[in-house]
């Protein structure tokens, strides 16, 4: 690899990652009326933004600062990049999901015939860059922007079919997510700004200062911190859920990158960055309000569970799962200790990796069996053998059972809740833990062992595997689960160097 | 003397406007209007203000008074009450806007004293004691108006202007291809009956035109220039409309010619601006006219004087055509329509109206 | 020489273009004039504008008389910004008038239209240049009186008393002003503003302390200031506004909301800082303490009428009743950040509502109307028009890459700098509302279906869709690369704020 | 010859002033229209015209003199025909002078005037003595309460 470091400098790293998806989009655009050249773009872009963020981690593990002041509107309005572990982590992991969730894509929109297949390439990338800024972001501002410009990037995928549930489900989608974003995390953003003075992220949080001064209350920043935790709706804290499962009209590759990788990982992210890089650990340890915000996360996650259970469209059961998963990466942030925030950290990492490849499963089985519910898949893992071990190992990664990546980072999270000495967290990690066994396992066992529908019922068509690209993302992706496992010293070591003081 | 006098027309002031108030008749408000209007003039003259007095005599008195005729012949005399408690409300904004401004005149200087800021500001003496050298113009008024303070009036045309243009857009009438069928009553006008009226008010007219273009050209003088002399040939024009109905005095000047008249005048006053830009002065700078600087104000000053004068006069005769007209169009038409009624109903057609 | 009395021309070529309208006559003649004038009105306002920002303030003595014999007209920062406002609105609008003003205006009144939106335009530009009380007021009547004219110069015989309305509001403000006016020219002696300004400094003839200090002084102000805030339309004196930019046609609805309360807040500075500056009025009457409550309570109450509102364009109108409170809560705070904010949300508000209501006008020429009911799934149809509407709205919630947001978190940082918590928290209450309003017109527009057996529409005419296209990629060009207008808007803040320091 | 003129200029403006003040009173007092109407005629004419004379005697052959002829030509000309129209619309409107029999005055008005004026008349009449039954009267009364005599 290095001659990627010879090839570039970082700087030139650093914009190239975000200007290259926006070139991707624009040779979609370009090239709209030849689908191979246009799908052949898109995945050339993703790899070259791999590449870029790939040069941009080699930087940073050769300790070089990464940092690029853009430009300021207005006074405390600057547009500034600056890379540390946590960014650095959560855009590779959406940078390398990118360009096998492209692969996937073009099998997945083929199959299904979908129509504007130009736009939906194209405002694909644009929501990468955005999410890619989000990550690079060097203060909370230009964060926000990112978070914003993500919410109305994604719309027009979230309302691709067009139909009457497309933008039903669209509408809620801009409501609750514009609504708090704009009405809770803007008023977070800067009232951290009128305490501080500034957004951007310390290690070690900038809040402390004013509280030591004596400028504002605990209370204020309790409630500042609330503001945070709701505001940024993304990470879909109950009861700003919602929008999550009527997301899922979507087309499912933007479900399997977008709604479990990189949108609602955009939303914890900000919640990390926030209790990390802002208010600082120390801080939000003696803030009463930590406790009643974990509980509501604890909450979301036990809830969570329980509703997928109950539902059998595949895709809902799958975001409910999410939004379970999501509040863990909450409360990991919120327990405050450091191997919980490290547990967080990595949860982001193995979640994608494992939920993307469960979406990419319940693609498959639509596009191909055309199945969407849990009840219709007995028997079906014999048509489609490599589709359900892919799911069977993505569904023992967000349980978090070996062989996957899911074990570590679930186990750092139960250990940080153990540490910070909150019993009845443990017990909803460990509940919720369980339920998931049922509900995600018990659909490979299904297709695997119980016996396909007799003739009366409807025997399965014979419909053969998924395409062939659907194919090699979902083993990459799973494979990338089992990879977690085997190897996680690189990202435990970027987590570690969140938590840690900079020297 | 002077302030009993001042007294005296301020309580009619405030006695009539309180009448024009709580009167419930439209026709007696305007009257009383007008009355007050004139009083107003009156005041203005004991205040050595002559030439304001003048255009408020022409405009007040006269015009809008026929304005405001004209006005409720087409809608009715009468006023509804209005509920008490918006009454309550506008009475109560009155009271505070009174009290601020009885506050606000508590630290001003007494009328006419010598100390006020009125005075002894610097350029006070400058319009007193410079400018008639300056300019060789004996008014006062006029050089401030036209020169110094030359821009306002440029804007003040406009303003005239504006309300002209304002007028025609909103009630002109459209050039009609197929006119309204006139009913035979109205052809001759309504001054045949008058007879007494039609043949003294006649004689009037030519010396009012006369006096017009005193006024006009006398500005640099006495009291007068283009505004004055504006309104009251217009005045005149209203004299001979209302004696021998629109139509004929729409025959005599047609609205079209006014209309040119109305662009034409704010062109003069603004073309003698840029003419000063190009000879290289400032605008409106009228010294650049000619080769003795008060050679030049004159001419310009007697130039602009003509743009307002034309302006004014030719906006205030295409408001009273305009409405004049629009009240025939609605009379004749609502006669029109009562007669076709009143046909169906009964065989004779003189009992009906 | 141009550039010698470029600040006189740049008023006086459209006003006396606008009788050069009437004399042609016809509405094609009329229209080319005042394109011709009003293009060069902006050519010369950027040649000010860069001038300005160069060599500081400008002025020119009108009729060669030196003030404060003779009007001065002196342009600053503040003023130059707001006159590159009114000229580009200006400059975007005509070209659009040419097919929108066919349609919706009859055809012998066109010569007419185009002098009043002349006029209109010269009386804007006048208030932005001079630096002369009266003649201020002189341009302010010019303009009013041409603004109530082209409000009901439409078919909508609802605009008539509309205007009406606005006319006998709009002159209790004028008169308001004029009023103030006399109380000060009574206490100085002088119009000049600058001269104003130094004289109410000064102590009294009498020996009384500082004139401005004087009963009439602060009567003079509190007129000014109540007569300024009908025209600005601040809550509650903002009954009249809804009505006109309704039912005026749409032409005017867009040249209006974009620049004439931008003017009168301009207006405002003006009494506020370049009058009485020195004596600073924020001391001598409690105007921040009832200034933000009434703007922010206006935004809010403003928002929440908008939401429940059927007709497009009063939607849009209740919606510049809040953003112009947003505009006065920056001037309340009477902070060079909130300043600033308020300069360039400005801008940035005329950008927006420019946009807004060139796009509805777009739908309005191809569907004659403006009833939220009858748009059902027009947007589909008109694409670029709708594309332009989307961005207009986007803006006008303050989504960030849009010139909305950099004004409004300009605003929202110089409120909590002076820690108005409250504040800060109702106007993003205040936004959140506006997420509904503006949610439900694109909405309405694009996700609707259209009534079946609706005749199909055409997207409209290139003329008009391309100068809504320009204010809309102003938007985003004004939210991403903003730092300019940002720059000027603060320089101009910090201009106004020096003069009251001594 | 100076004192005779002074002594008889003041005799006219004083007796010019009394009878203003007189007429005036009469203006205020008298019972109705007609008879105001003569108090007040005798003002605008005779009134004025003592006291302008009065003047005149005052100024002596100037320019001023000739001016204030004018004055009184001018007052002498427009105030007797306003009374005059005064007096007619009056009429047409249906009011009376006291005393006289009002059929009388109605048949010298109706002869000789055109359609319209003679509507208006008819309506007056109607008004003093109401017709048995209230017609289906048309709501906007043309012309009734004086129409525009320029229309």
């Amino acid at each position: 690899m290095g001659w990627l470091l010879e090839w570039m400098s970082v700087e030139v790293a650093l914009l190239a990652a975000l200007v290259s998806p926006l070139a991707g989009a624009a040779l979609v655009v370009a090239l709209g009326p030849n689908p191979n050249a246009r799908d052949g773009s898109s995945l050339v872009a993703g790899v070259v933004t791999f590449l870029c963020v790939l040069r941009i981690a080699m930087a940073l593990q050769a300790g070089e600062p990464v940092a690029m002041e853009l430009w300021e509107p207005t006074p405390g309005l600057l547009f500034a990049l600056e890379v540390e572990p946590l960014g650095l982590l959560f855009a590779l992991v959406a940078s390398l999901l990118w360009p096998i969730t492209t692969l996937y894509a073009i099998g997945y929109m083929r199959a299904h015939h979908e129509e504007h297949q130009t736009r939906f390439f194209a405002f694909f990338a644009i929501t990468i860059s955005a999410v890619l800024a989000l990550a690079f972001s060097a203060n909370l501002a230009s964060l926000f922007v990112c978070y914003e410009a993500i919410t109305l990037a994604t719309f027009p995928l979230v309302t691709h079919s067009n139909d009457r549930t497309a933008w039903r489900a669209g509408r809620v989608y801009l409501g609750i997510l514009m609504g708090t974003s704009v009405g809770l995390l803007l008023f977070g953003v800067l009232g951290v700004h009128a305490l501080a003075g500034t957004t951007r992220f310390t290690p070690g949080g900038v809040l402390a200062g004013p509280l030591a001064d004596g400028n504002v209350s605990k209370a204020t920043l309790g409630v500042l911190l609330g503001l945070f935790v709701f505001g940024a709706a993304k990470a879909a804290v109950m009861p700003f859920h919602r929008w999550l499962p009527n997301a899922m009209v979507a087309p499912t590759p933007v479900s399997a990158l977008l709604h479990a990788v990189a949108v609602v990982k955009a939303g914890v992210f900000t919640i990390l960055k926030v209790v990390v890089y802002i208010f600082g650990l120390d801080l939000v340890r003696e803030l009463h309000a930590h406790t009643l915000l974990l509980y509501v996360a604890g909450f979301t996650v036990v809830a969570a569970s329980v509703i997928a259970m109950h539902k059998d469209n595949l895709k809902e059961r799958l975001a409910y799962s999410t939004i379970g998963q999501l509040s863990y990466i909450v409360l990991g942030a919120l327990l405050v200790a450091p191997e919980s925030v490290q547990g967080a950290g990595l949860h982001i990492a193995a979640h994608a990796a494992g939920k993307i490849t469960l979406f990419f499963g319940a693609g498959a089985l639509l596009v191909t069996a055309h199945k969407k519910y849990v009840s219709e898949l007995d028997g079906i893992g014999r048509q489609m053998p490599i589709t359900m071990a892919c799911f069977a190992i993505g569904s023992l990664s967000i349980i978090g059972l070996p062989p996957t990546g899911g074990m570590w980072s679930k186990l750092l999270l139960i250990e940080g809740a153990y540490h910070a000495g909150h019993g009845p967290v443990v017990v909803a990690l460990l509940i919720s833990s369980l339920l998931s066994v049922v509900y995600l396992l018990s659909i490979p066992v299904r297709a695997f062992l119980r016996p396909a529908p007799t003739a009366q019922t409807g025997e399965h068509p014979h419909h053969g595997p998924a395409p062939w690209t659907c194919r090699i993302a979902m083993v990459l992706t799973a494979g990338l689960s089992v990879w977690l496992f085997l190897f996680p010293d690189f990202l435990y070591d970027l987590v570690v160097r969140m938590t840690e003081p900079t020297p | 003397m002077g302030v009993a006098i001042d007294i005296i027309l301020l309580l009619f002031l405030l006695s009539i406007a309180f009448a024009a108030c709580v009167t419930r008749n439209l026709f007696s408000a305007a009257m009383l209007f007008g009355i007050f209007s004139l009083i107003s003039a009156t005041l203005f003259v004991v205040l050595d203000a002559v030439d304001v007095a003048m255009t408020e005599a022409a405009v007040g008195t006269g015009v809008s008074t026929i304005l405001i005729l004209i006005t409720l012949a087409s809608t009715g005399y009468r006023v509804s009450p209005r509920p008490a408690g918006r009454q309550v409300l506008a009475l109560a904004v009155s009271v505070v806007l009174g009290a601020t401004m009885v506050y606000g005149t508590l630290d001003m200087p007494s009328l006419g004293s010598p100390d006020a800021p009125v005075h002894t500001h610097p350029i006070a003496q400058y319009y007193t004691e410079v400018s008639p050298v300056e300019m060789g113009i004996p008014n006062m008024v006029t050089p401030l108006l036209a020169s110094y303070r030359g821009y306002d009036t440029l804007g003040e045309t406009a303003v005239v202007f504006t309300a002209g243009i304002g007028v025609l857009a909103l009630i002109g009438r459209r050039r009609r291809k197929d006119p309204l069928p006139i009913v035979e009553e109205f052809r001759e006008g309504g001054a045949n009956r008058h007879r007494v009226l039609r043949v003294i008010s006649k004689q009037l007219i030519p010396p009012i035109l006369l006096y017009a273009c005193y006024v006009q050209a006398h500005g640099d003088f006495g009291p007068g220039g283009g505004f004055q002399a504006g309104v009251i040939f217009a005045s005149g024009l209203m004299l001979f409309m209302l004696l021998f109905g629109v139509e004929h005095a729409r025959r005599i000047i047609r609205p079209v010619v006014l209309e040119k008249l109305i662009a034409l005048g704010l062109l003069i006053y603004g073309g003698v601006g840029l003419v000063n830009i190009l000879q290289g002065g400032a605008f409106l700078d009228y010294r650049t006219l000619a080769h003795d600087p008060q050679h030049g104000l004159h001419y310009g000053i007697l130039t602009i004087e003509l743009g307002v004068g034309i302006t004014v006069a030719a906006v205030i005769t295409t408001i009273i055509y305009s409405f004049a007209s629009h009240l025939r169009d609605h009379v004749m038409q609502r006669t029109l329509r009562l007669r076709q009624g009143a046909d169906a109903a009964q065989t004779s057609p003189e009992s009906g109206a | 020489m141009i550039a010698e009395h470029a600040i006189i021309l740049v008023v006086v070529l459209p006003l006396l273009v606008a009788p050069l309208c009437v004399l042609l006559g016809r509405g094609t003649l009329a229209w080319g004039a005042a394109t011709l004038a009003v293009w060069s009105s902006f050519g010369l306002a950027l040649h000010l504008l860069g001038r300005v920002l160069e060599e500081g303030v400008l002025r020119y003595q009108l009729g060669g008389w030196a003030p404060p014999v003779g009007i001065e007209y002196r342009l600053d920062l503040a003023g130059a910004l707001v006159m590159t406002i009114v000229t580009a609105i200006g400059a975007v609008v005509l070209p659009y008038s040419f097919a929108s003003v066919r349609r919706e205006i009859d055809e012998h009144r066109h010569a007419w239209f185009y002098a009043c939106l002349l006029l209109c335009f010269a009386g804007l530009l006048g208030i932005t240049v001079t630096g002369d009380a009266f003649n201020l007021f002189v341009s302010l009547e010019i303009s009013s009186l041409a603004t109530y004219v082209l409000v009901s110069i439409g078919r909508d015989r609802r605009a008539l008393t509309a205007a009406f309305r606005y006319l006998l509001l709009g002159t209790v403000g004028a008169t308001f002003y004029l009023i103030g006016v006399g109380f000060l020219y009574q206490m100085t002696g002088t119009l000049n503003m600058e001269d104003m300004a130094r004289i109410l400094t000064e102590a009294r003839p009498d020996g009384l302390g500082p004139v401005h200090s004087t009963k009439t002084v602060r009567a003079a102000l509190a007129f000014l200031t109540v007569g300024t805030f009908l025209k600005i339309a601040l809550f509650p004196l903002h009954v009249w506004l809804p009505n006109v930019y309704a039912y005026a046609p749409s032409v005017v609805s867009a040249f209006l909301s974009a620049t004439a309360t931008k003017v009168a807040i301009l207006v405002l500075l003006r009494v506020f800082y370049t009058v009485d500056g020195k004596a600073t009025p924020f001391d001598a009457l409690p105007i921040a303490d009832t200034m933000v409550p009434l703007a922010i309570v206006g935004a809010l109450v403003a928002s929440f009428v908008a939401i429940y509102q059927r007709d497009v364009k009063r939607l849009l109108a209740y919606s510049s009743i809040a953003q112009v409170g947003y505009m006065a809560i920056g001037i309340g705070l009477a902070t060079q950040a909130g300043l600033a904010a308020s300069l360039l949300h400005m801008i940035n508000h005329a950008i927006m509502k420019g946009t807004l209501f060139l796009a509805v006008g777009c739908i309005v020429y191809r569907v004659g109307q403006t009833r939220l009911e009858g748009l059902r799934g027009v947007g589909r149809e008109m694409p670029l028009t709708s594309t332009a509407l989307v961005l207009g709205g986007l803006s006008l919630i303050g989504v960030p890459l849009t010139a909305g947001f950099v004004s409004k978190w300009a605003l929202l940082q110089a409120v909590l700098a002076d820690s108005h918590w409250i504040v800060a928290a109702l106007i993003l209450l205040s936004s959140l509302l506006s997420i509904l309003y503006v949610g439900q017109v694109i909405h309405v527009l694009l996700l609707r279906k259209r009534p079946p057996g609706a005749a199909p529409i055409q997207e409209a005419p290139l003329w008009m869709v391309l100068p809504t296209l320009v204010l809309a990629i102003g938007n985003l060009w004004f939210g991403i690369a903003s730092d300019q207008a940002a720059e000027v808007s603060r320089q101009a803040a910090e201009f106004l704020i020096r003069e009251v320091a001594p | 010859m100076s004192l005779l003129l002074d002594v008889l200029s003041w005799v006219l403006l004083l007796s010019g002033g009394l009878l203003s003040i007189v007429s005036a009173f009469g203006v205020l007092r008298l019972p109705e229209l007609f008879q105001r109407m003569h108090s007040a005629t005798i003002l605008d004419t005779l009134g004025a015209g003592l006291v302008l004379s009065g003047l005149i005697l005052q100024a002596g052959f100037t320019v001023i003199s000739f001016k204030l002829f004018l004055v009184f030509l001018l007052l002498a000309l427009t105030t007797t025909t306003a009374a005059h129209a005064l007096a007619k619309s009056a009429l047409a409107d249906g009011i009376y002078p006291k005393g006289i029999d009002p059929e009388v005055v109605r048949a010298g008005l109706s002869e000789g005037l055109p359609g319209r004026q003679r509507i208006a008349t008819d309506r007056a009449r109607e008004r003093v003595a109401p017709p048995a039954s209230p017609q289906e009267d048309p709501p906007p009364q043309p012309s009734e309460e004086g129409g525009p005599p320029w229309a």
